[in-house]
């Protein structure tokens, strides 16, 4: 069935057992991204400790958009700025892949579960919502 | 028993190509998404593609045949659609959708000059209500900060229907324009125009009506309303996208200055200014969308022939089966009227721990076609509390089993989301 | 022999359903009044009443399978116009005609406040010329009323060419715009880019292409073009009605207001106030023209097949055909470019002692359909010293035979109504 | 054939030399119509002398516009105000029959001619751009 594609297992788990939901007490940054089209908000805090990230969101949304912020923001605590890029790109593709690519998961880790979104033009953006929110705060981060 | 049945929708589906296909791995198409967009019969279909075929040249600019004939096409598609809204030819005027109707006007009372009835100014008030789709809400918000007038709202109550109490304060002495939905597009509730219309009257202010969702859905008679201007959108009511009308009463169409500049709607031109036609002309610059003038009026040749006191009865009987289903599920919220009392054949809920996308998607994947999201009404969701519903909205094309299977998706969509 | 016809008329004929008709008494359709509108072939009208039939649903705005395939279509759509412009996608706007692309224009000028590039203020100027069409003058007279702007514009010569003597003093420093038409719709003429551009953009001014006659007819890519805005019209362009494009550079649009408000254009929306979407979506308000968003992509491709410079080769034969044979008779005279330098396929003139609506009706009763009348150039016509010219203007499917019966139809004419 | 419905002998004949034409020395009123859709223009000038209409017109236009200037002038020239209205309405009601009607020679005399235009409705403007400024300058000489 080709909503399995869509909803994986990981996923869904993601949803109901969201990880680092919760804006942080303390942050450098504080993005808040809405989805116009059906209206999910998601706010996403950063902050950097000794180089290494430190993510926060909170949000209301679609089991794609709720589970991709649990997920990249597991996936990107820890890392280093700079490291982060080559995952929010490889993301992004996997995303604009039309079916075609089912990710790297040496790169992408559990967000490769988010494959057959791609497949459904109209959730693109529901998984990319955190991914946007998280690139505009790390442009300003760097400034 | 079945002369009972003044309209059978399975014979109506016969006449919609769109229902020989399939969607998502051979599902039967079960589309409950009419309050964004209706399907076409294929009469209007070819309606539009034989304009093409047939009769296709620039209207009111040539006197060869073929002109002549386009010209009489168009000028008939003006006449059903007048014929239809119980209004004069002269009152009807071809837009692209709903939305460029009701811009037009908002544009034209800033283009109205000092002197003129429809010139606003910061002491003048425009009122609007809380659920008001965005085309019937940011062109008034614009007008408000283009001419300095204020804006002001009806708030929406619990149960989904305008607060009136309030009325007098609301509809002052100083408001020029009343712009309100007919039926919302949410919620499905119809507005009490009456009082509404007397006290607009009362204090000298116009009333627009959007009756996006209610011309495709039920008897709407402009002399018996009482309003002053009516928009909808041809593609909501069996027509063809790229038409919409705006139609208005002559008085005040002679005296409402143009909006779109250009070729057909002057009466003399030079290189610094120029002077305008009469309406209708005045308010259809350039080439129109002839071919779907033609089409829309097809469509409403279709629907009267069905019989638009039977359609709305027939998609009333729908509603009514889905809001017993629904009302007896507890994780079940239903936004707006949860009776039949004045209101259409739409119907927004929630299903808990269910976000609208999810179930959106969930029934996609059994061939239901329902709409998530804001439905264009932003503020009406904030005021719900919500950031997104989930809707089902019907027509003359759909049936009993729909709704049936509306009902079992939604069930099968808590089993698959495990929240139940 | 047959290998050197690039473009056989009488093979493409046979695509064009409308040419299986007669008029007037059983007479062979001479179709000449292309600058008005142009006849659509099966393929586009297929297109269209296929998006209805198989992929109809709203835009946008649903996250269902039929609504997944219109969404596509439509943006397919948007990526073939952008292709036959040699433009982005995201800078191809459809609109309803090309009147509302200019309209569009020159409303968001309004609607930009003050810090904004497109804000326009009494110190600023607007140039224009005196051939444009009704379209691309009085959208800019109103902004000019609007913004307290100065109108200025280029004069027309005798030969029907601008008259760029005083360039310097017409676009000058404080110009902002500078609107025109690529290819008069009356006199043929083709206007000289090149130093216009250059001029404007010296000083900073945007550069507005009227090019409703010229994308249908021959080669045009705004990247090498170099203006900032052009505006076409579908139903010229073999498309449906109901369709046109404006097309801006990415940056303009970027900082460009937007213009009708409504669903779809939005980013957030409270009572109060909205902010808006990127373009092109921020120009796209309401449900839009999807079905002829999809015919006219499927126009733009027919074209291309056949080959733009095919086209114009093939347009440009029957002008010389055409104006060879008028420049024979004393008793007419051409209006504009009496050879085929930079002209296009448009051919305005007068019959001595006859007057065009007469000369149109008799063609007409010969099967022959020319344009009468001031073409919606009314100033042009007054600077030519007539009320009104005939036109004859060709496209693809026109053919020799055409051009001979039009002018076998000026002799009948002139011993019909005893003027030789 | 068709055309000649059109273009009566009797058009053409006015059309070529026109009647009353040119404008009076003195009048009571003038008025000046434009058909927008063609550009045609026509002055009409009326004075009244013992209750009898004097009519003088000028103007540029096609062969149906001119020659019902023409004809319209010399009909109504020597009538009085009141007179003139039911041959006022009379053509009026002879230009929206559709080809219906032949029109009465009693009230309408070389008038009639015109009914073959009531058939090419792109043309029915130009019959009525006289008749239409009449209607114009009678209701201003009666004020
Ligand atoms: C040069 C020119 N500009 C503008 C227009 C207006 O186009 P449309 O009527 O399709 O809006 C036309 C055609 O009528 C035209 O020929
Ligand atoms: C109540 C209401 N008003 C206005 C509109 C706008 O109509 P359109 O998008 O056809 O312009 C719609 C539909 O989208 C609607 O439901």
């Amino acid at each position: 069935m080709q909503l399995d594609n869509l909803y994986q297992e990981v996923i869904l788990d993601h949803y109901k057992h969201p990880e680092h939901k919760g804006l942080l007490q303390e942050f450098d940054v504080q993005v808040h991204h809405v989805n116009p089209s059906c209206g999910d908000e998601l706010t996403l805090n950063l902050s950097l400790k000794d180089g290494h990230l430190i993510l926060g969101w909170d949000g209301v949304g679609c089991a794609i958009s709720m589970a991709s912020a649990s997920i990249m923001a597991s996936l990107l605590t820890g890392k280093g700025i700079n490291e982060s890029q080559p995952i929010l790109d490889a993301f992004v593709a996997l995303m604009q892949s039309k079916g075609a690519q089912s990710g790297d998961e040496e790169v992408l880790e559990d967000a490769v579960a988010f494959a057959g979104v791609s497949q459904f033009p109209a959730r693109i953006k529901c998984a990319l919502l955190a991914w946007m929110a998280y690139k505009d705060a790390s442009i300003q981060i760097r400034k | 028993m079945s002369i009972e049945l003044a309209l059978d929708p399975y014979l109506i589906r016969s006449d919609f190509p769109i229902f020989n296909r399939t969607v998502r791995d051979n599902k039967r198409l079960i589309y409950l998404d009419n309050g964004a967009t209706s399907q076409k019969p294929e009469v209007v279909i070819e309606a539009e593609a034989n304009f093409y075929r047939n009769t296709n040249a620039a209207v009111h600019r040539g006197a060869h045949h073929l002109a002549e004939e386009a010209t009489e096409a168009y000028e008939e598609a003006r006449d059903s659609v007048s014929e239809f809204l119980g209004a004069k030819p002269s009152e009807v005027i071809f837009t692209k959708n709903a939305t460029e109707a009701i811009n037009l006007l908002a544009y034209a009372f800033t283009n109205a000059e000092s002197g003129n009835r429809f010139h606003l100014t910061p002491q003048d008030r425009i009122v609007v209500t809380e659920m008001e789709h965005h085309a019937n809400l940011i062109p008034w918000q614009q007008l408000a900060k283009r001419s300095g007038a204020h804006l002001g709202w009806f708030c929406v109550d619990d149960e989904g229907r305008l607060d009136l109490s309030d009325i007098d304060s609301i509809i002052t002495e100083s408001t020029k324009i009343v712009a309100l939905t007919h039926q919302s597009n949410v919620l499905g509730t119809i507005n009490p125009l009456g009082a509404i219309i007397a006290r607009a009257h009362q204090v000298g202010a116009i009333v627009v009506l959007d009756a996006c969702q209610s011309v495709p859905h039920m008897e709407v008679d402009v002399a018996s309303l009482g309003v002053d201007f009516l928009a909808f959108s041809g593609h909501k009511t069996l027509g063809p996208t790229g038409v919409g009308v705006l139609w208005g009463r002559s008085e005040l169409l002679e005296d409402l200055p143009p909006f779109l500049f250009g070729g057909s709607m002057i009466e003399t031109v030079t290189m610094t200014g120029a002077t305008w036609a009469a309406p209708p002309t005045r308010f259809e610059a350039g080439v129109p969308n002839m071919a779907q003038a033609v089409g829309l009026s097809t469509a409403l040749k279709y629907l009267s022939n069905v019989g638009m006191r039977n359609i709305h009865a027939h998609e009333m009987k729908l509603t009514e089966r889905l809001l017993d289903a629904l009302n007896e599920k507890k994780s079940v919220t239903i936004f707006g009227p949860k009776n039949l009392e004045m209101r259409g054949g739409v119907v927004s809920f929630a299903v808990e721990g269910i976000h609208p996308h999810d179930l959106g998607q969930f029934l996609d994947s059994h061939g239901i076609a329902v709409r998530t999201g804001h439905h264009c009404a932003w503020p009406l969701n904030r005021k719900l509390g919500v950031v997104a519903t989930t809707r089902a909205s019907f027509y003359l094309y759909n049936t009993d089993a729909d709704v049936d299977e509306l009902v079992i998706g939604i069930n099968a969509a808590e089993k698959y989301f495990g929240t139940i």
